[in-house]
């Protein structure tokens, strides 16, 4: 009821315009505040924040006005762009980027508030930066015209240079470059697929289009499907980024600020995997349908990969980092199985990771605000000094590793459920990573929490201040109310999800072990086995 | 008949007008006596655009060798931006480098005029002469601070081998007349199209030494060699007047002789354009990597553009030509820009040009800084800027013709490119400036200019359909 | 009104997270025992409901709401009350409760905030097993399932500045993470061949089906793979290494979660899917050996142990092993009615040593231990009451339930299998009697022991073998906490505080348990002596009520009679039924076999009570003896077949070095890594040289501009 | 026949004579002997019926032209270009490049000789089309120049205004700046 | 008559001459001096081209060419004297300080 009246309210309104250009506005006035003494950091602190959670609130009205039971684009915002080339403004949101885009109002103003002491110099700048790249992110999620998600998919890249190259580690600028140049290496490709959709398009039609919806329409040659699919997934790829394409990312988190590491974590990665969902996979299924068990291998490589060489990492951030790279394997995995279940556990990973992940990393942030390391073998025994802050870690590493009952376990449940349906070798081996994950996470927190005090100056130090309670608080509500009620995040994603599955299968070449892959109709499972009774075969 | 047609000229008419005055102006200034030359010119460039903006669509000729076609005017109004932004610019950096005001305007002035003829010429003689005018006239621009031994020697080279570049454009125009009888550009292109004569050695003699001659004037490898020492040597300003003035109207002269008149050889000239592309947009922005004197990696930067545009030319389809003629004009502002930047910050002793005079501008200068990184990213093609829209623009041509391999190339050297435009960034940002002094304050109209440029950087890259659709325009008249 | 059972210790654990740390101890004790009396009360109330349905429908759910939904995979938060789990959670609750009240008792040396801590975890895992055994379908189960191993994480590293215990902890965590890693495999198999993962779903499908009689049919691999997430839980081979580090945590943790409850796990959740598993005929016979070896190498191992909660460890993981026995040989009944009874008298033993360990001020090595008798009475007595019940001495818990194991199994024709059970209880009643004696009776060994050689000897192989031998590890952190409670103002750790005072201190302060802890150790000993009165066979006049109250919950027809309406019970699906009926069938010449089985095990027993007695009690050189003669063997036992050392060298190092030097050093950072610089160098490079070409020189200008164009007429008059 | 004989003196003249210009090192003799092979080609041009543009030849280029680079040679009292100092310091610096490029240059006389004969195989005589008178009259060249070349001719005063310009702001000297 | 190509090639001849002069010289001067040969070697293909066209247009753009070779041979004198103004030296090869 209430609901039905926030509707009538907001329905007029540009709202999908408003959540991305209203962070904008807010840098865009913060630049106006003279803050050459740096008098009025704190003021500008402030600000930032209350715009990050107004932007935050309309997201959230976003989701209010979200008909979860359609799997249509809603509240579609279009206007010719550049006509010539039939090119729009045409944003509109549906199951999948819904919550990730609510994920990205969360987690901004987390990430302000995690670099609330940790960033004394250029805080004008700093926040600016910090809100552009809200914007651009959220208008990566929205865009349903590839020239406009492109637009946005390289404007991301410069606030996140600025932020890792200014206020980052010791190692910055290298981090910060090679960012920004591995990612363009694999984005400039997707331009050049981007262009060549367009073109084709125009000599199907006459006329160009860049049209995500007009796109799926079209029937390509499958050799150039698997060109374009290539171009696209190696885009994505990097970002996600996947086994090979990784190694910026421990180069980037290891060297950005806190607030760098998180969104980057947070929000960042997950423009890969998104891309995949909502770009690669649906805009060329018989390449995809080829190519899949390549990526899901590569997926799997990366989980196992990525959570050896985390379990080793003397460093917190460092090792994080690697865990993302395992983490999002599991979601690129259930990707790839192209079943409900799968992309539903993908893109529910993804939210899931955003929080516990983007959580560690404050954490880690919180640490080395502290003792200006984040050398594991620096802490020990701090569960003795800052318990509050302990309870808080072990919370979100448990989300990480996948406790039932917290985010993640649900992410990963679904997804490796959805590929073991799909192709059960591939589970086998993922699953590994769930051993792993439980090694090297609570190996850390081991070595950092418990234990004796092995340094004097870890003795002091204090525990969760008032604004680093509220960064903490909310990610540590988030991850357990992610794993006890995952249906409000799953319902309105499924319709959107079975749409896509439908896209994909027509496509799927008929196998024989996962013909219940095929059947959406929800019901409930007793019924299911009273319905098919060979379904046990 | 004279009189009917003479209003295709009204824009270089204006132009010109306003280089005498300048000259007169100079002439009458007493010693150390401070005159609004540079005024004279933006007055005289004013006009030009009016005129050029009433001819539109008009299409007419004078004495059929001067069209003011769409195209032809397009390109002119590009080349007043060009100027306005130069003579803005200049206004400081005329008092602060001590250059000679009257000479100075003027000889900007009468290239503006040789530029706009080159672009609305229709005759092979006129395209030379006008190519000449230009070209005579930034040799001494190059080298107009003469206490200056760089600036002599850049003059020098930059002349020696346009001279001798020139020497075969004009063998090729031989040959062209030879051939054809005649050296109006309509004339040939019907001749050539009459007859087939794709086996005759001659014809192609003409096409390869006309392509010198174009390739030269825009800097494509190998013929580029003159370009980093001549960007190097002349003065900041100039540079960039230079490396986007002078490409406009070669780019416009090459577009129309090698897309209207020489059309029918596209299957012998387009091979090796894609070449000279792809090796230039690969040497340009390679061994931009490695400079370390901020003018001469953007004169790197310039000769890799270079080769953008000649991709345009290669896909020589209508996405392509439209494409041309906006990447001008996004190359022109975005460019000027930045060697604006570069000149407001230097001074008569301290040319400010090498990278480490970067360090921590963003402490002393911001706004400077801003301005600076926002074009750079602009010339590395990201959005929402100018750079971008046009980068798109040409690979959208590339990939419609076909050209998947050029596009390819382009869109990775545009990534290495922006790595050594990060670098600017980085040393703007990221380092702590060492001992250096602070560059003067700037101020006044060059920062007026510097505003401009943003905002058009910004206007274009985000809502380029007014442009675009010009564009569009211009090319449907001729081609 | 289920949901009331786990609800009400979750909300103890809110309680005492949110606000414990301010609470005295007596009310965050309080609050903890309290709430788990109630969802005791709670659980014999809707038992007794249970109860009173007629037997074929003895089935409860009640669905909380729907947890994931996703395509046709839906699970709902449904908790399901049957005979299986009523008899489960009466045990969690009950002697969960003892143990909480004990705890109050043990743990009174705490601070205020560690002791609200120690009460939130042991609340939380009461919440956790009780969704594990309540939960109706198997992820709910997996909830609990991970959720107990997480608290059993948290307890045993509570005294984490302890490094052994933060690792015995993380140990714990890791090894059932690799049982889990299969379990999940198992439930992934089982939802994509039968799309669905509800118990009773599960079970109907299954009893639909024949037997499978190819090898490693579906059936059998997916058990497997649940069998092996289950000795992952319940500490059986090859799994079974985190339990006897698992001592570290404080003793009423090992009571309750070491011991009753947690471990026993694995073995629920075979009993719940018994339909399953009895179809897969490959695995129930691995089950039952694998249960077999386990209980005879765990009980040969207890046998040398000189730390008393070890030498319980191992006995708990040698009497798991007879339960998976039973459910390998397919006493699904005999099994459960086992777990119900070594619940009992297992904690109450574990309670003892606790008392033991407490009185001595950390003590754990038996050899520094005995003629304990005079000062711990009423430790002693029951103590001893828990021995006999796990010796199986007649008329006591354990007599029955272990001979239904034994009869089944010879029932089934595993002779073998058989024959290794009966050698098992032979070792448990010698080394639960070597306890027994050589802690309370003799004369007190104070530090450095009289009979030196098998102490010394322990000692020495403390430096033999690598990971420390346990007694060696309560001398180090007895010490080290000792300089430790000098060093930091506030203390932890009763069990090892003072320790090194304690030495000295012996005969003063000698002090029985305190009332919480006695009660709790009355109520148990009276437990161990009548649980096993409700399983009595009919053999002995009895009729095994249990067994006929469990039997609906290894058939799957009336669960379904609960759930869709009566469906057809399937042949198959009777037969575990049939077995369970076969104890109430009077079949006489099974009845006589029982009798002689019976006879045998009693004189078994006996027979262990006596060579402890004869060597522990008479002639203790006996002992150092043997162990001089049989060195190795002596050696390979103490040091747990070094089975440790074996995964050590073979999994954990290879791994961590491999990932170090191999993935990281050299993969990563030189090769995938490398690769990206390389690139970037590649690009400078070229960079620097076509630099190089830039003379400088007009005429070398000149030459390129005079090469294009050669080049370029060449390329057009020779094409 | 005397023609062809006077064309092929001609030419060989001023062939000789420009390759000596570029053939000796004092910059003397390069112009004189450049001003004879201009001379020569003069000769040519009146042979092709164009007395006028020979004209032109003379006054322009032997008499303007060349005295202005005498004058220059005189100003700067040119040096005898020196014989040996090449700094050896870069590859491409050496002698070598030199070598290159004149190597470079007689490949294009090849080129270029081979494409012509190719192109003219059938060798049609000049004048083939049109006769001398229409060709030599200066009228026509008058009418032609001032009509259809109106424009060129307009651009070339711009293009002398700059060169002037130009030399003016190069050559004078710092002090009256 | 004397065939076209004839005059096409001496002036093809006297292009490469002066094209060679930039490379053999060493001395400005000269250097310039072979430029004006290429543009009178292409005067020379004009001035036969037109004859062979039968128009004048050949010898009109030949004057042409000359007021440029004028035009470049002041502003080309200007900075070689610049130059020597600079460096007493001719010799290309001494101005070599903007490179790389």
């Amino acid at each position: 009821m209430i609901e039905l009246q926030i509707e009538d309210i907001w329905i007029q309104m540009p709202l999908l315009t408003l959540s991305w250009v209203l962070p904008l506005a807010g840098a865009l006035l913060l630049l106006f505040i003279g803050n050459a003494d740096g008098r009025r950091s704190a003021l500008i602190r402030w600000i930032a924040l209350a715009i990050s959670v107004v932007a935050f609130a309309v997201t959230l009205v976003i989701w209010a006005s979200f008909d979860g039971t359609s799997a249509e684009f809603q509240l579609v915002e279009r206007h010719a762009w550049i006509p010539a080339f039939g090119i729009d403004y045409y944003i509109g949101i549906d199951g999948v980027s819904l919550l990730l885009v609510v994920l990205t109002g969360f987690l901004t103003p987390i990430a302000l508030l995690s670099s609330w002491v940790g960033v004394e110099h250029k805080v004008k700048e700093f926040s600016a930066f910090l809100l552009v790249l809200e914007a651009a992110m959220i208008g990566v999620f929205l865009s349903l015209d590839l020239f406009l998600f492109y637009v946005f998919w390289d404007a991301m890249l410069i606030p996140m240079y600025f932020l890792i190259g200014i206020w980052g580690y010791d190692q910055r600028v290298y981090a910060a470059i090679k960012f920004m140049l591995y990612t363009m290496a694999g984005s400039v490709l997707m331009l050049i697929a981007i262009l060549g959709l367009a073109y084709l398009h125009s000599s199907d039609t006459g006329s160009y289009s860049f049209d995500l919806l007009m796109l799926y329409t079209l029937d390509i040659a499958p050799q150039t499907q698997m060109w374009f699919f290539l171009a696209f997934t190696v885009a994505f790829a990097i970002k996600v980024p996947l086994f090979p394409f990784h190694t910026w990312l421990p180069d980037a988190h290891v060297q950005a600020p806190t607030a760098g590491s998180v969104i980057l974590a947070g929000v960042l990665l997950k423009m890969g995997t998104y891309g995949l969902v909502r770009f690669a996979f649906p805009l060329f299924p018989a390449a995809a349908v080829y190519f899949a068990p390549w990526i899901a291998l590569l997926a799997v490589i990366g989980i196992i990969y990525g959570a050896l060489v985390a379990m080793v990492q003397p460093d917190m951030k460092k090792l994080v980092a690697y865990s993302s790279v395992s983490h999002l394997g599991f979601v690129v995995l259930g990707t790839c199985a192209m079943n409900v279940q799968g992309i539903q556990g993908a893109i529910y990973q993804m939210l899931a990771h955003g929080v516990s992940t983007g959580g560690l990393f404050l954490a880690v942030g919180m640490l080395s605000d502290r003792r200006h390391t984040r050398l594991i073998s620096e802490f020990g025994g701090l569960k003795d000094v800052m318990p509050r802050f302990t309870a808080a870690f072990l919370i979100i590493t448990l989300a990480s590793i996948g406790m039932p009952g917290l985010n993640g376990f649900i992410g990963e449940f679904l997804s490796m459920v959805g590929a073991f349906r799909w192709d059960r070798r591939f589970v086998v081996f993922a699953g590994l990573g769930v051993i792993l994950s439980a090694v090297y996470m609570l190996w850390m927190f081991q070595r950092a929490f418990y234990g004796e005090v092995t340094h004097e100056e870890n003795r002091t130090l204090p525990d969760l201040r008032p604004h680093e309670w509220a960064a903490v608080l909310p990610i540590c509500a988030m991850a357990i109310f992610m794993g006890v009620f995952p249906s409000v995040f799953l319902r309105p994603m499924e319709p959107a999800v079975e749409r896509l599955v439908e896209r994909l299968q027509s496509a799927q070449s008929l196998r024989v072990d996962n013909e219940l892959e095929t059947r959406h109709a929800k019901f409930k499972v007793r019924h299911a086995i009273a319905a098919h009774p060979g379904s046990a075969r | 008949m004279v009189s009917s047609t003479l209003d295709a000229i009204v824009p270089m008419l204006c132009v010109t007008l306003a280089a005498l005055a300048a000259m007169g102006a100079e002439a009458f200034r007493g010693k150390g006596e401070r005159m609004p030359i540079g005024g004279l010119g933006i007055v005289g460039l004013i006009g030009a655009a009016v005129s050029s903006a009433l001819l539109w669509n008009r299409n007419t000729a004078s004495f059929g060798v001067i069209v003011a076609d769409n195209f032809g005017l397009f390109v002119t109004l590009t080349l007043v931006v060009v100027g306005i932004l130069t003579i803005m610019f200049s206004s400081q950096v005329v008092d602060r480098q001590g250059l000679p005001p009257g000479e100075y305007y003027t000889l900007i002035l009468f290239s503006l005029v040789g530029m706009i003829m080159m672009a609305t010429a229709n005759d092979l003689l006129v395209i030379f002469i006008a190519l000449e005018i230009l070209s005579l006239a930034v040799y001494v621009l190059t080298g107009i601070r003469r206490d200056n031994p760089q600036g002599i020697e850049a003059a020098f080279k930059y002349f020696l081998l346009g001279a001798f570049s020139s020497a075969f454009f004009l063998y090729g125009i031989a040959f062209t007349y030879g051939l054809t009888g005649s050296t109006r550009l309509d004339r040939v292109g019907a001749y050539l199209a009459a007859q087939s004569m794709a086996d005759n050695p001659m014809i192609l003699l003409a096409l390869g030494l006309l392509l010198v001659g174009f390739a030269f004037k825009i800097s494509a490898v190998p013929f580029h060699m003159w370009t980093p020492d001549a960007y190097e040597g002349a003065p900041a300003i100039v540079t960039g007047f230079m490396s986007t003035g002078v490409k406009a109207a070669a780019f416009a002269a090459f577009a129309r002789v090698f897309l209207s008149s020489f059309e029918p050889f596209v299957s012998q000239w387009a091979p090796v354009i894609w070449i000279l592309a792809a090796a230039t947009m690969i040497l340009g922005t390679v061994v931009g990597v490695a400079q370390s004197n901020l003018k001469r990696m953007l004169a790197y930067s310039s000769i890799a553009h270079g080769g953008y545009l000649l991709i345009g030319l290669v896909a020589a389809n209508q996405v392509g030509k439209a494409a041309i003629l906006f990447y001008l004009l996004a190359y022109a502002i975005t460019n000027l820009a930045a060697f604006g930047v570069i000149a407001l910050l230097g001074t008569r002793d301290r040319p400010n040009d090498e990278l480490r005079d970067y360090a921590g501008l963003w402490h002393t200068h911001p706004a400077l800084a801003a301005l600076m990184t926002v074009s750079l990213l602009s010339l590395g093609g990201l959005p929402p800027t100018v750079g971008f829209i046009g980068k798109w623009y040409i690979f959208s041509a590339a990939v419609s013709a076909g050209y998947y391999g050029l596009a390819i190339i382009g869109v990775l050297t545009s990534v290495v490119s922006v790595f050594f435009y990060l670098r600017v960034v980085v040393m703007m940002y990221m380092s702590e400036r060492e001992g250096a002094e602070v560059p003067a304050r700037v101020g006044g109209m060059g920062l007026a200019a510097l505003a401009v440029a943003i905002v058009a950087i910004f206007y274009l890259g985000i809502l380029p359909t007014p442009v675009l659709n010009l564009a569009a325009e211009s090319i449907a008249t001729i081609f | 009104m289920l949901a009331l059972i786990p609800l009400l210790p979750f909300l103890g654990f809110v309680g005492n997270a949110m606000i414990g740390r301010r609470l005295p101890k007596a009310v965050s004790g309080g609050l903890a025992s309290l709430v788990m009396v109630a969802s005791f009360v709670v659980s014999a109330v809707s038992v007794w409901q249970l109860a009173a349905l007629p037997a074929n429908q003895r089935l409860v759910q009640d669905t909380v709401f729907t947890w994931i939904a996703s395509g046709d995979l839906v699970i709902d938060l449904t908790l399901s009350l049957d005979p299986l789990s009523s008899v489960m959670i009466l045990v969690v609750t009950g002697i969960g409760s003892l143990i909480h009240i004990y705890s109050t008792a043990y743990m009174h040396a705490e601070t205020d905030s560690e002791f609200a801590r120690y009460f939130s975890y042991l609340n939380l895992f009461a919440f956790f097993m009780l969704v594990l055994v309540l939960g109706a379908n198997f992820v709910v189960l997996f909830v609990g399932w991970e959720g107990v191993g997480l608290c059993s994480f948290l307890l045993i590293s509570f005294w984490f500045k302890k490094k052994s215990a933060a690792d015995a902890g993380k140990k714990a965590f890791v090894v059932n993470r690799i049982g889990d890693y299969a379990f999940l495999l198992g439930m992934f198999l089982l939802f994509a061949q039968f799309g669905t993962l509800d118990f009773q779903g599960l079970a109907s499908i299954a009893s639909g089906l024949p037997v499978e009689e190819e090898a490693f049919g579906i059936f059998s691999v997916a058990t497997l793979l649940l069998f092996v997430g289950a000795t992952g839980k319940s500490a059986q081979i090859p799994l079974y290494t985190w339990l006897p580090d698992a001592m570290e945590g404080p003793t009423p943790v090992s009571a309750l979660i070491h011991a009753a409850t947690m471990v026993t796990a694995g073995v629920y959740m075979i009993a719940r899917n018994a339909v399953l598993f009895s179809h897969a005929l490959e695995t129930m016979t691995i089950v039952a050996v694998i249960g077999a070896v386990t209980a005879l190498m765990a009980g040969t191992i207890g046998l040398v142990q000189n730390d008393i909660k070890r030498v319980l460890a191992y006995s708990t993981v040698s009497q798991l092993g007879l339960m998976f026995l039973a459910m390998g040989a397919g006493a699904f009944g005999a099994g459960i009615f086992h777990l119900y009874t070594h619940a009992f008298f297992k904690a109450l033993l574990f309670l003892g040593s606790g008392a033991v360990i407490h009185a001595l001020h950390g003590e754990q090595d038996i050899q520094k231990m005995g003629g304990l008798k005079r000062y711990l009475p009423i430790t002693y007595w029951t103590f001893l009451i828990g021995s006999l019940a796990i010796a199986g001495v007649p008329g006591l818990a354990g007599f029955f339930s272990k001979d239904e194991i034994l009869f089944e199994t010879f029932n089934h024709g595993h002779t073998i299998l058989w024959l290794i059970g009966a050698l098992t209880s032979l070792l448990t009643a010698t080394y639960m009697f070597r306890l027994v004696f050589l802690t309370f009776h003799g004369e007190r060994r104070v530090g450095a022991s009289p009979d030196g050689h098998v102490g010394a000897s322990s000692d020495r192989h403390v430096g033999a073998s690598p990971d420390g031998h346990v007694g060696a590890n309560s001398h180090r952190h007895g010490a080290d906490s000792h300089r430790h409670g000098a060093a930091s103002s506030h203390r932890q750790d009763s069990d090892l505080h003072g320790h090194g005072a304690g030495l000295h201190r012996h005969d003063a302060g000698l002090h029985d348990a305190p009332p919480a802890m006695a009660f709790a150790l009355i109520v148990l000993a009276v437990g161990s002596v009548l649980a096993g009165y409700i399983g009595v066979p009919h053999a002995l006049g009895g009729q095994n009520r249990l067994a006929v109250w469990l039997a609906p919950s290894f058939t799957a027809d009336s669960r379904l009679g609960m759930a869709q309406g009566a469906a057809p019970a399937s042949a198959v699906a009777q037969e575990p039924a049939a077995e369970a009926a076969a104890e109430g069938g009077e079949v006489p010449d099974a009845a006589a076999l029982e009798l002689t089985l019976m006879a045998v095990s009693s004189a078994i027993a006996l027979l262990g009570i006596g060579i402890g007695a004869f060597i522990w009690l008479k002639r203790r050189e006996i002992a150092a003896e043997m162990a001089r003669r049989f060195e190795p063997i002596y050696r390979l036992l103490l040091n747990k077949y070094y089975v440790d050392e074996i995964y050590d060298a073979l999994i954990v190092r290879p791994v961590e070095v491999g990932s170090r030097e191999g993935l990281w050093r050299g993969i990563d950072v030189k090769v995938v890594d490398g690769a990206v610089n390389g690139t970037a160098a590649i690009v400078a490079g070229g960079a620097w040289m076509l630099r190089r070409l830039q003379t400088g020189s007009v005429r070398a200008y000149a030459g390129s501009v005079i090469l294009g164009v050669v080049l370029i007429l060449g390329y057009y008059l020779w094409s | 026949m005397p023609e062809s004989l006077l064309f092929y003196l001609l030419s060989g003249v001023a062939i000789v004579a420009s390759a000596l210009v570029v053939g000796q090192r004092n910059p003397m003799y390069s112009v004189m002997l450049l001003i004879a092979s201009f001379g020569a080609l003069a000769g040519l041009y009146i042979l092709l019926d164009a007395p006028f543009v020979a004209v032109a030849q003379i006054i322009i280029y032997a008499g303007a032209i060349m005295v202005l680079f005498l004058f220059v040679v005189m100003l700067l009292n040119a040096p005898q270009e020196d014989a040996a100092e090449w700094d050896r310091t870069h590859p491409l610096r050496q002698p070598g490049v030199a070598r290159f490029g004149t190597a470079l240059a007689f490949l294009l006389i090849v080129q270029l000789a081979w494409a012509l004969l190719r192109a003219a195989g059938s060798s049609q005589p000049v004048g083939a089309r049109g006769d001398a008178e229409a060709v030599s009259s200066v009228r026509e060249l008058g009418r032609v120049l001032f009509t259809d070349y109106m424009f060129a001719f307009e651009a070339t005063s711009v293009l002398i205004l700059v060169a002037m310009v130009g030399a003016v702001v190069l050559a004078r000297r710092e002090s009256d700046l | 008559m004397i065939p076209l190509s004839h005059y096409l090639i001496v002036s093809a001849i006297l292009f490469s001459i002066g094209t060679a002069g930039v490379f053999m010289r060493r001395n400005l001067i000269t250097i310039l001096l072979s430029i004006e040969i290429m543009l009178n070697a292409v005067n020379l293909s004009f001035v036969a081209f037109g004859r062979y066209q039968g128009n004048v247009d050949g010898q009109i753009i030949t004057f042409f060419v000359m007021t440029v070779a004028a035009a470049e041979a002041a502003v080309g004198l200007a900075i070689i004297i610049a130059l020597y103004r600079h460096r007493e030296s001719l010799n290309p090869e001494a101005f070599t300080s903007l490179k790389w």
